[in-house]
This record gives structure tokens, C-alpha cells and sequence, in this order.
């Protein structure tokens, strides 16, 4: 007997077929998530395709970032954890207190490319992409170039004339996955470049910080001459910049940022059962590839304390994963598709949830 | 019946500055005493121990005894609070609650004190403390209206009626009269010799006629020099005060009347 | 006798030549001058401060006036997708923010109006300037600059520690606002009291009054409006937080009755939400209903419901005021 | 009259209501000294890692914290501490003198219905959250304010606090010493105002009575009056500035680490609370722990500023 | 040389209410005049008018003239300030001002014209002053102490040093020896017979004695009923009025004296 909640919208609107994946016997209770900001948009998503088929599933997913996720789910106060980055060693280890037998795992469950975007007089507004290599983007967001109309744009650029504006670099001033990510593509691809120590913050004084995705595009947009980077759902009218791979200088789609995946390996460093973590190649020279992606995860236990909770994690990762649960975040966020070559792979871990 | 005091080596101090020395004088029951003296010279200290008011004033304390009809008001097992609701008090400045209307500050005595009495009841005392203090028929009209609306000397004469009113066995008043008008002076000087019938009074007062007019005893206070600490000077009955003083510093200040 | 006392007045007393004091055209017209020039800074100052806090309110009332609506203010968040209308056709509301705000404020408004009013009665009335008593009025005031975000992890631990890890409620969202509405009401209820006039306690306790019936039956009455209007300014310190809610109260998109249980969204968190989103995907095959930009939108919405919140309250509060003000007219 | 029978000096009721009371105000006291002892020791605890705990890898949480800057905790904190009470003190300078004069137009210049109705809006404005003019701020506040920043930058650069080239956009200190004036500025307003208004009737009319004008009357009597409550306006204001979240983390454009004084310029100071609020969410355990010791240090600072004015206040009150 | 005061039909309100009606008076210049009349019957409220003080009070506001030497106080454009400057005014309730010196409260007047006054000059005029308040050799040694350490005379007789030390043309007190002891009384009484030979002089006394002792003119207010407006019922010099007042409702009221 289930009370009307107050003010609730009817949740059942989601128009997908309720005859996939999910079990039998619908999940009921309360359940709570906390962690990664980037997948928020696409777990509101979810609850909402989950609650299509589980009406009884009350859930509740707290964006307080991966590392606060990542804390609390160690707590054992939440059901799972989002988080941008695989859990460390150290997280394995304290994670076989809250389990109740086995440690944690995580999945991949969102894939969001990372556009580098620019507001450029004439050039954003006339709707035009620029081309960028990864060492000149790595030293423009490093400071090392500081006009628009430097040669090593230029040139790369022959068919647009760049103005002189110098340039303003914008970066998020919080601590981030989606810096992690992002600067990880330079390490990789332009070390001579970018010869930080790889971190969630961002590692020099160019240019202007701001908070959160939302800071970065607002401020973005607020003068000329300004570059930065966000996740692809956030580009809106923006300029987006379009990235060497080979000879190609590709443009940024949901599509591109899954094909990297594709041609990624699983990173064999990450030690523990039931663990798929994706090492992303940004070497990738596979066709139509953008190589700038972000990987979320979300984080299990494989056997819980309350079988109610492994119920609803087995079943929560069952659609979160399934065509139909990438389709409804890719609606909703604009992300990537999980790659076919990782599903075989997610869906044995899945498997490993015990729920009796 | 009113209570006689009895004051005995009074010292009283405010902080470690001795404001008034060595105090001995017996107030009698059913009498009017009056205090006068220079300014400074420790009046309103004196009258303000009779009810241990001066307990407010952080630092301030007594040395000595004041005994009401022989009971030492400073004795350790002796509220403060039983010993203001048998000692009134009225103020050198009107000070009516202006959060009351006039009626509620007639009874506030009655009121705060947690008493229930009736609205007949509490009308009649409200009447009778308001035409005692010669103010019923100018408030009489509107009694719910705010107190502090009333002229400074219809604020004082209302003060004098909300402390009358709880009935105490001794009324302390701190130059009651010195915001009045001649005709309102002239009531509250009525009412207290109407009060004293009933209760102890102890005035003080600037005005030595007032005091050769009202009072049956009276005290010269005096003070050596400022900064020295005041003292009772001499006391006796008025007529030997006003007439005959055997002070010769009474007889200096007295000879200088003028008021 | 009066020619002696007279000479004696002013015997020895230096001759004053009263021409040398006497203001001269210059100096009045000096002082004229700076009158009407004072006069006009502080004009100004108004003016200048006008233009910001005209600013502020105007950007939230049109920003906000777009998407306030009834619907808005009787749906939660959820089954609230990217930019697609919900089935009553809205796009998701405040309801269970504008209650989770009302109860966490309420819970801190219960916990440190009563400690902070007790607070500065003890420090008025009672310490009378003691050792103690400038150790605690020196603590109110550091208190009062603990910063919000530290009040919420203090709060987010106590649960912790007594209710067990990964505790999450409106409660704790209530402990960590008490900590910083309880500086502001004690410091304003002591300026409050002292205002009022010594006089009134003396006509008191003269009538024989206890000192407990005298402080809240003429002091606390006296000083009552003055004690209302500081402890809205205390709620408004505090009903506009943000960052030690959204470690202490979390965020929910569903409404939540219980203050004890689950985590409560407040409307300061729920417009920092929105703002984060920023904006909302719309897939190419959305329809038209899809609105791209309705988290913004959103997030303004909900500012424009928290000023007005807030102006319901100041006018409980005026109202409040009014009724026990001192009536000082005839 | 009715004859009086009580026996003098008897026991008077409510005593017991007396005692509890008193009670009840002295635990209330006391409660204030206990609530900030648990505040204390909790932050003492939960930043003990910092002292006792592994110190290598201390140096490894903040080197992740400064992109290997710093390593050690004094690196961190100092320079935050110095953003942090930069932009406080030039948002407390920018909002004292408005707000002294609104407080006095309401006072004594407005008409009473204007100052009623200016009033009501003043205190309505101390309630606008800081999320609101987080919004406002990076929003609206940044893209205008900047020919004006620039101008200044241009004119008075040659002034160490103004050097230029002013950064646009304009999220910089200079920017949220405005925002940040705003906020505090009904504060100081509306505490001072509402002491400006108790001014004895009769100190202002003995200085009216000396020919004085109005703002003479204002010096001779209105502001000694109100001082002590100035003071501690402003102090309840900038204790706000110093702790203010929402607001900096929205506009700020932060700086990893350093001292700078320029204000026009983006990235060069932060500030310890949004700090801890951009960082806390991605922190692990002894980053947690890192934070907190920063809000030590901030608690610590907010203590001494606190102590100083107490004594300003005192002495004038002497 | 001080100068002369005329009244012509001033009505005086307070908002709507008719506090003071239709005052007709010539106040002579280098007298002093006093005020009497019962409480509420607007003696403070005229007084008031005298310097425009009452323009302080939201609401009040008055019709008529006031005539300074032949210049209407109420013309366009005469400035409030500097009727206040030549018009002194000494108030029923001391108010040194808190935050200052006893010295500094002397010179708060002056120092508004002379912002750098010698210290010479300045210590000259202080105990110039404060000797004409007989409060010189009380205070003389603690200068620098704040004003308000001082008792309710002391403080009394400070703000009279106040007044008179910026010199003024006229001078009006409003019960000023009410807070005041006989000495001190004496001492401002003698001071008002000096200054008059200076200054015009108005005093508002409830004390009918001091009136008689040292005003020139009397003037009687006096009211019809509680409600009604205040007026000025009998003027004449004082001889007449206390020995032969042609006007009966006067009569009544100095024939009830006792003060
Ligand atoms: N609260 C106080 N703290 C310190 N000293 C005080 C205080 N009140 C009064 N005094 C001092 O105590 C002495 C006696 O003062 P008190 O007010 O009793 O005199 P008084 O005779 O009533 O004078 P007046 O006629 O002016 O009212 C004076 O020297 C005065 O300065
Ligand atoms: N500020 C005010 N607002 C409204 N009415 C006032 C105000 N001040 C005085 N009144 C009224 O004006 C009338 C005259 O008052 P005023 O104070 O001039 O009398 P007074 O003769 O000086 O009395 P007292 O001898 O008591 O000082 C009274 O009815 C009084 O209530
Ligand atoms: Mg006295
Ligand atoms: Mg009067
Ligand atoms: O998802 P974020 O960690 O980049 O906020």
C-alpha cells in the first residue's frame, strides 16, 4: 500500500517497454547513492527508467562528488557510489568492513566525452570548430601560448582568420574528475608538454578557475577569447575544438567518445575481483575516435549486509547498463553508449552480486 | 501599621569608594521621616539600602545592619524580594512601563506578583490609587491608554500610585515631588500624610519646606568635602530641625533657605 | 547675603572675551557647507547601495518569474528527466524543497532562539560584567565568525560519532544552522536588553517583584520587538545556506516530511543544484516541450520562492512586532 | 483600605521560579562555552593527522592538493589565510562607510514613512542567501563590472593594489570585495541604524540646543552613542565576510597557492572556506583532514580579529 | 546686550492635537521671565517654540510669529541653527553628553564654531563657566573624568556651564534647579540675576517662590480641562502677579502656594 508522496510527478512516464532485462519480482525500499557530479543528470534518468518498472523503489542519488561518494558508500551509508575515478587500493581494502564478504567493485556506467570549448569573436559565434593537436592544446592550457593567432593554431587552422585576442584559459578551480580526465589526455598524448603530476586539481596559475562545470561554461561565455573545457552535455552554443587522432582532426560526439573506449583495454593494474576498469587509450588512432572521455563508474559490494540492497544493486546495474538504460543517459546527458566489447565483461561482474 | 527601621553603623560602599559613613538612625513606625542635605552628600544611598536597592548596582554593598521592627533586612535567610514588596519605592524620574497601558501599571505590583484578583476588585484599586496620587480624574477617561503618553508630571503621580497600591508597610520616596507641579505636590503631599496612617514613610527631598511641612522627623545628611564620604549630620524632630537645630551645620544649611 | 554669595560664584574666575568665540562668516558658512555636504555623502551612500540591491532583486524577480508557477510550487523533482515536461506538464518544482526548508529552519529556530534569548539574559541580567560572563560574550562573538562550512562538518560528525556513520537528516541540517543562528540571536537579544532602560527593572523589583518575573514580564516585554526582529535577522542568516546543508541535509529530489529521517533538500541547496546542471540535454528527437536551459531557469525560480519566503517571514515577524510593540503615542 | 495582616519580610512565592531561571540562564551561559569547546576539539581531532599522523603522507594529500607547489601545511594555509582576510577587510572598508551612511539617511535624514518603508528593505536584504548573490555576482555582476575595473586598472595601476592588465572576466578579489560589501552591508545597516534610533532624545536635543547643526548634532551625539554597536556591527559583518562559502566559490577565480595583492588580476588569492567547500567533495580521508586544519586556522584568525575589537570596543566604552 | 522676544498668536500642535493656543507675550530683553502654570498646561511646549526645539518632534508645528528683536524666528529664511546658537537652552533633565570629559562637555558648544580654540583660552572659559554653575570647586580637580561619573545636580549644574559657556542672546531654561539641591539652586539662581544683565532670560519653574525670587515678569499658563489646549491665561510683572493679579484663575493658583 503505497501512500501518494507528496508532490511527486508520476513516475511511470518513461516510454521505454518494461518488458527487458528487469527481474520478476519488482524491487521495493529505499535506497540511497552519493557521489560522482558528472552522471547526475544521467541518474535522474535512471531512477526514473528503474522506478518505471520498480514503482516501490524509492532512490535517492546525492551529487557530493566521487570522493565524498566514494567515503560515504565505505561508511556503509549508501547502496553504491558514483565516482569518476576506480577505487584506490586503500578504498579496497577498508571496503571488506562494509561488504559482507568479498570488497568492493567497480563497473563502468557513463562515458561522457570532454569538449574543449572557446568563445572567439568571429569564430565560436559564426559557429565554426577550431582544429587542435594535443601539444598545442596542452600548451595553451598551460600558458605557454597566449594569442589566438599564434602560428601553431594558425596553422592548424589554415581555412579560419584568428584574431590576436589573447587568450584566457578557463579551468575548474574545484577538485575534479573531469580534470583528472581531461589532463590525463596530455600526459599521455603531449608529455613533453604538460609535465605536471596527474590530479583532480588543476596544477598551474593560467588563466581562470571556476567552480563546477556550470562556472566554466558561464564564465566561458562571458568575454572573448576565452578557452576551457566541460563535459559535451554542457557545450550548449559554445565553440567546441576538434582533436588530432592520426592525420584526422575529429569533432566531438557522443559516438566518437565511445569508439576510444572501444579500442581501450582494461586496466590490469587495478587489483580485486569483479573490477572492470578501463585504461583509455588516448594513442587511439581508430576512425572517427575523439580521445578526451571521461569513464564513471559506479561502486558495489558483491554480497550485502541487507539482501534488499543486493537486490536492488544487482538489478540497478542490470538496467543502468542495458541498451535501454545507456539510451535513456544518452537522452538525458548526452553521453557516450557503453562500448559492446565491455558488456561481457560488466555483465559477469553484475552476476557476482549475491542476493540470497 | 506601618514597621519602624532601625539603622545601625551603616557603611555603605560602592565598589571600594565609601559613599556614606557610619549611619545610625531609628525611623519610626506610622511617621514620616525626611532626609535632606547637599547634593552628593548620599540621600538617595541611604534610602536606596532601606530596601536593599542597591543590591543592583554591581559592587555596591552594605556594612552594618537595618533592621524592619527589629528583623535584620540583611540577615542571610532574608529575600530581597520580600523585603522591596513590604518597602516600596518611589523614583527620583518617572518611570512607567511603557508597555502598559495606565491601568496595567497601577496593578503591575498586584500582577506581576502573580496575584489573581478581580476586575471589580482591581478597578476599585485602580480607582483609589489614582485619585490618592490626585490623577483619577485626568486619566480616569482612558485608562488603557499607554502610561509614558502622560506629561512628566502625570508619569511621576502615576508611578506614586502603581507603588501605593501594593499596599507596603514602608514607602521609600526619592524626591517624589521634584517633577510635580505645585497642585499634584500638594495631593502627593496629602496622600502622604494620609499614608502614614498606615504605613512608615521616608522622603527625601530638596524642598525644606516640603520636609517642615509633611515631615515628623528629619535628617540632615551632610559631606565634609567631594570625594569624602557623606554622613548623617544630625536628626531630630522637624520642629526641632526647622526652629532650633542643635547642628551647627544644620543651622547653616537650614538659615540658608530659599525654597 | 546674596551680593556675597554671588562674588564668591565667580570670584577668581577669568575674564572671558567672548568676541574671540563667536562664530564668524566664514566658520558658518564652513559649517553650512559640510552640513549639506554630509548631507549629500549620506544621500549618496544610499544611492550607491541602491544600485547592487535593486540590481539583485531585479535579475531574481525576472529571471525567476519565468518558470513560477503553481505547479511549480506543488511538484517535487522527481521523475524529472534532462528538459522533458513532466506528465502535469511542468518541469519539476520546489514542494519539497520549500518544505525541507521550513522544517530545518524551524528545528535550528528551536534550538538556539530559546538558548540564545537565556543566553543574553544571563548576560545582562545576571553576570553583571563577571569573569565568566566576558569569557562567554567574547565566545558568542567568535562564534559568530565560525564559518558555515565548519558548523556543517561539526554537525556532519556529532551524528557520525552518535548515530552511527553516514548519517544524513534534516536534524543534523537543524545542529549545524544553531550553531550560527544561536551567535547572531544572542549578540542582537543582549544589545536589546540592555536598551532597556534600568529604571523599569528598579520600578520592578521595588513593587516587590522576583527578578525572573521582572526579566520576562517587563524586561523580555519591553525588549520583545527588538528581540523579534533580531532573531529574523538571525533566521535570515541562516535560512539562505548552502554549503554546510549539502554535507549535513544532503539532497533529495522527493519530499520529505520526517526532519529525523532521510535527507531533506532545502531551497538554497536546490538553487545551487540547478545552477550546477547549468543546462539540460536535449536529444535531437526531443519535442518541442524539451527546454534546454529549465535548470537555470529553475534555479532562479526557486530564488525568487526563497526571497519570498523570506519576506513572508519578516512580515510574520513585523506583524509579531507590531502587536507587542511599545506604545509610546497618546 | 483594607488592614494589612501579612507579617513582614515573609518568604515570598516564586522563589523556586527565581532559582530555576537563574538556573536556566547560567546553564545557557555556560552551554555557549561547551558548544565551542565540541566545535573546537572536534576540528583538533579530525586535524590531528596533520600533527600526529603519517607526515609523509601528509606531503603527498597536499602536494595533490597544489599540484606539487607545496607540500607542507604552513605552504598551504598561509596563503590562503591571506586571500581570505584581503578580501574581508576590502569587502568590510567598501561596505562600512555606505552602510554607516544608509543607516543614518534611515535614522535622522528620511522622512519617517520613507525610512519605514527603506528599513523593511534593508532587512529584507540581510536575508538574501549568499547562494543568491553567488548567482547574481558571477552571473550579472562579473561581465558589468569590468570597464569599470579596467578603468581603474588603467588610471590607477600605478597603485600596487590596481596593477594591471585587469582580467576579464572579472573573477577576481576586487569583484568579490564587492559582492561580499553587498552582503555585509545590510548587516551594518541594520544594526547600526537600530542603535541610531535609541539615541536619547535628550543628548540630541542638548546638542541641537548648542546650535548645532545636523551633522554636528550626529558627531556630538548620535555616533559616540552608536559606537560600540558599529563596532560590533562590523564585526559581525566581516566575520561573515571571512567565513562567506557560496559567494567566493561562485565568483572567485582562486589561486593554487601564493600571496598576491592584486586585486584586478584573476587567480590570485583564495580563500579558506570555499576552499574547503571546492575541495571537501573529492577529498579523501586525510584531505578531509587538510581542510578541516585550514578551518582551524580560520577559526583561529576569527578568534583574534574578534579579541582585537573587543578591546577597540572596550577602550571606548572606558 | 540681549534681546526682546515677541509672540504673536502662536498656536502650537503636536500632529493635529492643539497642545498650545493663540500665545500673545513680549518677553522683555535683559529680564527674565518666568513660566508657571500647572502640569500639562504647555509652559515646556512654548518654551520650546522660543528656539524652534519643538521642530525636533516629528509632527509638531506652529502658526503665528515669534518675533527676535523685530526678525520672525519663523521666516523663510531664517535658519533653526543659528536661532539655536543665539537662543540657549537649558532642558528639565541633565544630559551631558556620555562619551565626554566634564571639560569637554563645557566646550562641546564652542568647539562647534572654533574647532582650534588655544588651550589657554580653553581652560579660561571652562572654569569661567563652571564657576558661574557653582560647580567649579567639586569638579576642578577631575577635569578629565566623564560627565556622567557626576551626581544628578552635579550633572545638572554641568549642563548650565554647557549653555551659558557658548554665550547666547537668550537664554531659556526649563525647570532647570528641579534635580537640584538648595545650594546648587541658590548658586543658579544668582548665576540667572548676573546673566540677565547680558541676556534676555525665560524660565519655565514650577518652584512659585523661586519665580517670585528672581523673575521680572511672570507669565501663567493654565488649562481649561485635560484635552483642551494650553493658554496663556495672565501676564504681568512679577509684584503684580504674586501681590495683586488682576485675574482670578491666577489668583487661585498663587494663593494655593505652599511650595
Ligand atoms: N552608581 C554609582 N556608582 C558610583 N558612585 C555613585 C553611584 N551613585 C552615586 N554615587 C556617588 O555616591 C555619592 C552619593 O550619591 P547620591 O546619589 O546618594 O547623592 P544624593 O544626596 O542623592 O544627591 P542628589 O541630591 O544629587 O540626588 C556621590 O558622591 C555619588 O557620586
Ligand atoms: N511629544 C509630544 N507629543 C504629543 N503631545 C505632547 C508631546 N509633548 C507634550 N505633549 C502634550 O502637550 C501638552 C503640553 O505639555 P507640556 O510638556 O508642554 O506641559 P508642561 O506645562 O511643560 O508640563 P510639566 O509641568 O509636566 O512639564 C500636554 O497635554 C502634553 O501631553
Ligand atoms: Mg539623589
Ligand atoms: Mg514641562
Ligand atoms: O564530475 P566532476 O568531478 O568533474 O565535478
Amino acid at each position: 500500500a503505497t501512500v501518494a508522496a507528496c508532490g511527486d510527478n508520476t513516475a511511470s512516464t518513461t516510454d521505454s517497454s518494461n518488458e527487458s532485462t528487469s527481474k520478476s519480482t519488482p524491487i521495493s525500499g529505499d535506497f540511497q547513492g552519493a557521489g560522482a557530479t558528472s552522471q547526475q543528470a544521467a541518474v535522474e534518468a535512471w531512477i526514473a527508467g528503474f522506478q518505471g518498472t520498480n514503482p516501490n523503489a524509492k532512490i535517492a542519488y546525492n551529487p557530493t562528488g566521487s570522493g565524498a561518494g566514494v567515503t560515504t558508500f565505505l561508511t556503509g551509508a549508501t547502496a553504491w557510489a558514483g565516482s569518476d575515478k576506480a577505487l584506490s587500493d586503500d578504498d579496497i581494502a577498508k571496503s571488506k568492513a562494509v561488504c559482507a564478504s568479498g570488497q568492493a567493485f567497480d563497473v563502468p556506467v557513463y562515458i561522457s566525452p570532454i569538449a574543449i570549448v572557446f568563445n572567439l569573436k568571429g569564430v565560436s559565434d559564426a559557429g565554426k570548430h577550431i582544429n587542435l593537436d594535443a601539444t598545442t592544446a596542452a600548451k595553451i592550457f598551460d600558458g605557454k601560448i597566449t594569442t589566438w593567432n599564434d602560428p601553431a593554431i594558425q596553422d592548424q587552422n589554415k581555412d579560419l582568420k584568428l584574431p590576436s585576442t589573447p587568450i584566457t584559459v578557463v579551468h575548474r578551480s574545484d577538485k575534479s574528475g573531469t580534470t583528472q580526465n581531461f589532463v590525463s589526455y596530455f600526459k599521455d598524448q603531449a608529455p613533453d608538454a604538460w609535465t605536471y603530476d596527474l590530479s583532480e586539481n588543476w596544477p598551474n596559475e593560467v588563466g581562470q578557475g571556476a567552480k563546477g562545470t556550470s562556472g566554466v561554461i558561464s564564465t566561458v561565455k562571458q568575454a572573448d577569447g576565452t578557452i576551457g573545457y566541460a563535459d559535451f552535455s554542457q557545450v550548449g552554443d559554445l565553440g567546441t575544438a576538434a582533436i588530432k587522432v592520426g592525420d584526422s582532426y575529429n569533432e566531438i560526439s557522443a559516438e566518437a567518445g565511445s569508439k576510444v573506449i572501444e579500442d581501450s583495454k582494461l586496466d590490469d593494474t587495478a587489483k580485486g575481483e569483479n573490477r572492470v576498469v578501463v585504461k583509455i587509450n588516448h594513442a587511439t588512432e581508430a576512425k572517427g575516435a575523439y580521445p578526451i572521455v571521461l569513464v564513471s563508474y559506479d561502486i558495489v559490494c558483491p554480497a550485502y549486509k541487507d539482501t534488499k540492497q543486493a537486490e536492488f544493486a544487482k538489478a540497478w546495474l542490470t538496467y543502468v547498463t542495458s541498451d535501454e538504460g545507456q539510451k535513456a543517459a544518452q537522452d538525458a546527458a548526452g553521453s557516450a553508449p557503453l562500448p559492446s566489447s565491455l558488456t561481457s565483461q560488466i555483465s559477469k561482474s553484475i552476476e557476482a552480486i549475491k542476493t540470497k | 501599621m506601618g514597621q519602624r527601621i532601625d539603622v545601625n553603623h551603616e557603611n555603605i560602599y560602592y565598589g571600594d569608594f565609601l559613599a556614606v559613613e557610619d549611619v545610625n538612625i531609628n525611623i519610626e513606625a506610622n511617621k514620616v521621616t525626611a532626609f535632606i542635605g547637599p547634593s552628593g552628600c548620599g540621600k538617595s544611598t541611604v534610602l536606596r539600602t532601606l530596601d536593599r536597592m542597591h543590591e543592583l548596582i554591581p559592587g555596591a554593598h552594605v556594612e552594618g545592619e537595618v533592621l524592619l521592627e527589629g528583623k535584620n533586612l540583611y540577615d542571610k535567610d532574608v529575600d530581597p524580594v520580600s523585603v522591596r514588596r513590604d518597602v516600596g519605592m518611589v523614583f527620583q524620574r518617572p518611570n512607567p512601563f511603557p508597555t502598559m497601558s495606565i491601568r496595567e501599571n497601577v496593578l503591575a505590583g498586584v500582577r506581576l506578583n502573580n496575584k489573581h484578583i478581580s476586575k471589580s476588585d482591581a478597578d476599585d484599586l485602580v480607582e483609589w490609587a489614582l485619585r490618592g496620587a490626585n490623577l483619577w480624574n485626568e486619566v480616569k477617561d482612558r485608562l488603557d491608554n499607554p502610561g509614558i503618553g502622560l506629561s512628566g508630571g502625570q508619569q511621576q503621580r502615576l508611578c506614586i500610585a502603581r507603588a501605593v497600591a501594593v499596599h507596603p508597610q514602608v514607602v521609600l520616596m526619592d524626591e517624589p515631588c521634584s517633577a510635580l507641579d505645585p497642585i499634584s505636590t500638594l495631593a502627593v503631599e496629602d496622600l502622604i500624610n494620609e499614608l502614614k496612617d498606615d504605613y512608615t514613610i521616608v522622603i527625601v527631598t530638596h524642598n525644606m519646606q516640603q520636609a517642615a511641612r509633611i515631615a515628623d522627623y528629619t535628617a540632615f545628611f551632610n559631606l565634609k568635602a567631594v570625594g569624602q564620604p557623606g554622613h548623617l549630620e544630625y536628626f531630630a524632630d522637624t520642629t526641632t530641625m526647622f526652629n532650633n537645630p542643635q547642628n551647627a551645620e544644620a543651622e547653616r544649611y537650614i538659615s540658608g533657605r530659599f525654597g | 547675603m546674596a551680593e556675597e554669595t554671588k562674588k564668591k560664584n565667580l570670584d577668581g574666575a577669568p575674564v572671558i572675551d567672548f568676541d574671540k568665540f563667536r562664530p564668524t562668516r566664514s566658520s558658518e558658512q564652513y559649517r553650512k557647507g559640510k552640513d549639506i555636504f554630509m548631507s549629500g555623502l549620506i544621500a549618496l551612500a544610499f544611492v550607491i547601495a541602491c544600485i547592487p540591491l535593486v540590481s539583485v532583486l531585479w535579475t531574481t524577480i525576472v529571471n525567476g518569474f519565468k518558470r513560477l508557477n503553481l505547479n511549480f510550487l506543488t511538484y517535487n523533482m522527481t521523475g524529472v528527466v534532462g528538459g522533458n515536461p513532466t506528465p502535469s506538464g511542468g518541469y519539476g518544482g520546489v514542494l519539497h524543497a520549500i518544505i525541507g526548508t521550513l522544517e530545518i529552519t524551524g528545528g535550528a529556530m528551536l534550538i538556539s532562539i530559546p538558548i540564545g534569548i537565556m543566553c543574553a539574559v544571563y548576560l545582562v541580567e545576571y553576570a553583571h560584567g563577571g569573569k565568566l560572563a566576558m569569557t562567554v560574550s567574547l565566545l558568542v562573538d567568535v562564534m559568530s565568525g565560525i564559518p558555515s562550512i565548519v558548523a556543517g562538518l561539526f554537525a556532519f560528525s556529532m551524528f557520525t560519532i552518535v548515530f552511527g556513520p553516514g548519517t544524513i537528516n534534516g536534524f543534523e541540517g537543524s545542529v549545524a544552522l544553531s550553531l550560527l543562528m544561536l551567535p547572531t540571536v544572542v549578540k542582537s537579544c543582549e544589545e536589546m536588553l540592555k536598551i532597556v532602560p534600568n529604571d523599569l527593572r528598579e520600578a520592578s523589583l521595588a513593587l516587590g517583584v522576583t527578578k525572573q518575573r521582572t526579566i520576562t514580564k517587563i524586561v523580555l516585554r519591553t525588549a520583545l520587538p527588538g528581540i523579534v526582529s533580531g532573531c529574523i535577522l538571525a533566521i535570515a542568516r541562516v535560512i539562505g545556506e548552502t554549503a554546510p546543508l549539502l554535507m549535513t541535509a544532503g539532497y533529495i529530489a522527493s519530499t520529505n516530511f520526517n526532519l529525523f529521517a532521510g535527507q531533506m533538500t532545502t531551497l538554497p541547496v536546490y538553487v545551487y543544484q540547478e545552477y550546477s546542471k547549468l543546462s539540460a540535454n536535449c536529444p535531437a528527437n526531443a519535442t518541442a516541450a524539451c527546454v534546454p536551459t529549465i535548470p537555470m531557469e529553475r534555479a532562479w525560480a526557486a530564488a525568487l520562492v526563497l526571497i519570498v519566503v523570506v519576506l513572508v517571514l519578516n512580515l510574520i515577524g513585523r506583524l509579531v512586532a507590531k502587536i507587542f510593540a511599545v506604545k509610546t503615542e497618546r | 483600605m483594607s488592614s494589612q495582616d501579612k507579617t513582614a519580610l515573609a518568604p515570598s512565592g516564586g522563589k523556586t521560579a527565581d532559582k530555576v531561571f537563574r538556573g536556566v540562564a547560567y546553564a545557557c551561559g555556560i552551554l555557549i562555552l561547551v558548544v565551542l569547546a565540541a566545535v573546537f576539539l572536534f576540528l583538533f581531532f579530525r586535524a590531528w593527522p596533520l600533527i600526529g599522523g603519517d607526515q609523509k603522507a601528509n606531503s603527498d594529500v597536499i602536494s595533490s592538493f597544489t599540484g606539487g607547489k607545496v607540500s607542507n601545511f604552513w605552504g598551504y594555509v598561509l596563503p590562503l589565510l591571506f586571500g581570505t582576510v584581503l578580501i574581508s577587510i576590502l569587502a568590510l572598508i567598501i561596505a562600512f562607510f555606505v552602510s554607516i551612511g544608509i543607516a543614518l539617511f534611515i535614522s535622522h535624514y528620511a522622512p519617517k514613512k520613507v525610512a519605514t518603508g527603506l528599513s523593511y528593505v534593508i532587512d529584507l536584504l540581510a536575508a538574501i542567501p549568499s547562494v543568491i548573490y553567488g548567482l547574481w555576482g558571477g552571473l550579472i555582476l562579473v561581465p558589468a563590472i569590468y570597464p569599470f575595473w579596467n578603468w581603474v586598472a588603467n588610471h590607477l595601476g600605478w597603485f600596487p593594489l590596481f596593477a594591471g592588465p585587469a582580467a576579464n572576466p572579472q573573477r577576481t578579489v576586487a569583484t568579490v570585495a564587492v559582492v561580499l560589501a553587498v552582503m555585509v552591508l545590510p548587516i551594518i545597516t541594520s544594526m547600526s541604524r537600530d542603535i541610531f534610533l535609541q539615541t536619547p532624545t535628550l543628548q540630541q536635543e542638548a546638542a541641537y540646543g548648542l546650535g548645532a547643526t545636523k551633522w554636528e548634532m550626529i558627531k556630538l551625539a548620535v555616533i559616540p552613542f552608536g559606537r560600540s554597536g558599529i563596532v560590533s556591527a562590523s564585526m559581525l559583518a566581516l566575520g561573515r565576510a571571512l567565513g562567506e562559502t557560496m559567494a567566493v566559490l561562485m565568483i572567485l577565480s582562486p589561486s593554487v597557492t601564493g600571496y598576491s595583492i592584486k586585486i584586478l588580476q584573476a587567480s590570485q588569492s583564495n580563500a579558506i572556506a570555499s576552499n574547503i567547500a571546492a575541495q571537501y567533495p573529492e577529498a579523501n580521508d586525510l584531505g578531509v583532514s587538510v581542510l578541516i586544519g585550514t578551518g582551524l586556522i580560520l577559526f583561529l584568525i576569527t578568534f583574534i580579529v574578534n579579541f582585537v575589537a573587543r578591546k577597540i570596543t572596550e577602550k571606548a566604552g572606558a
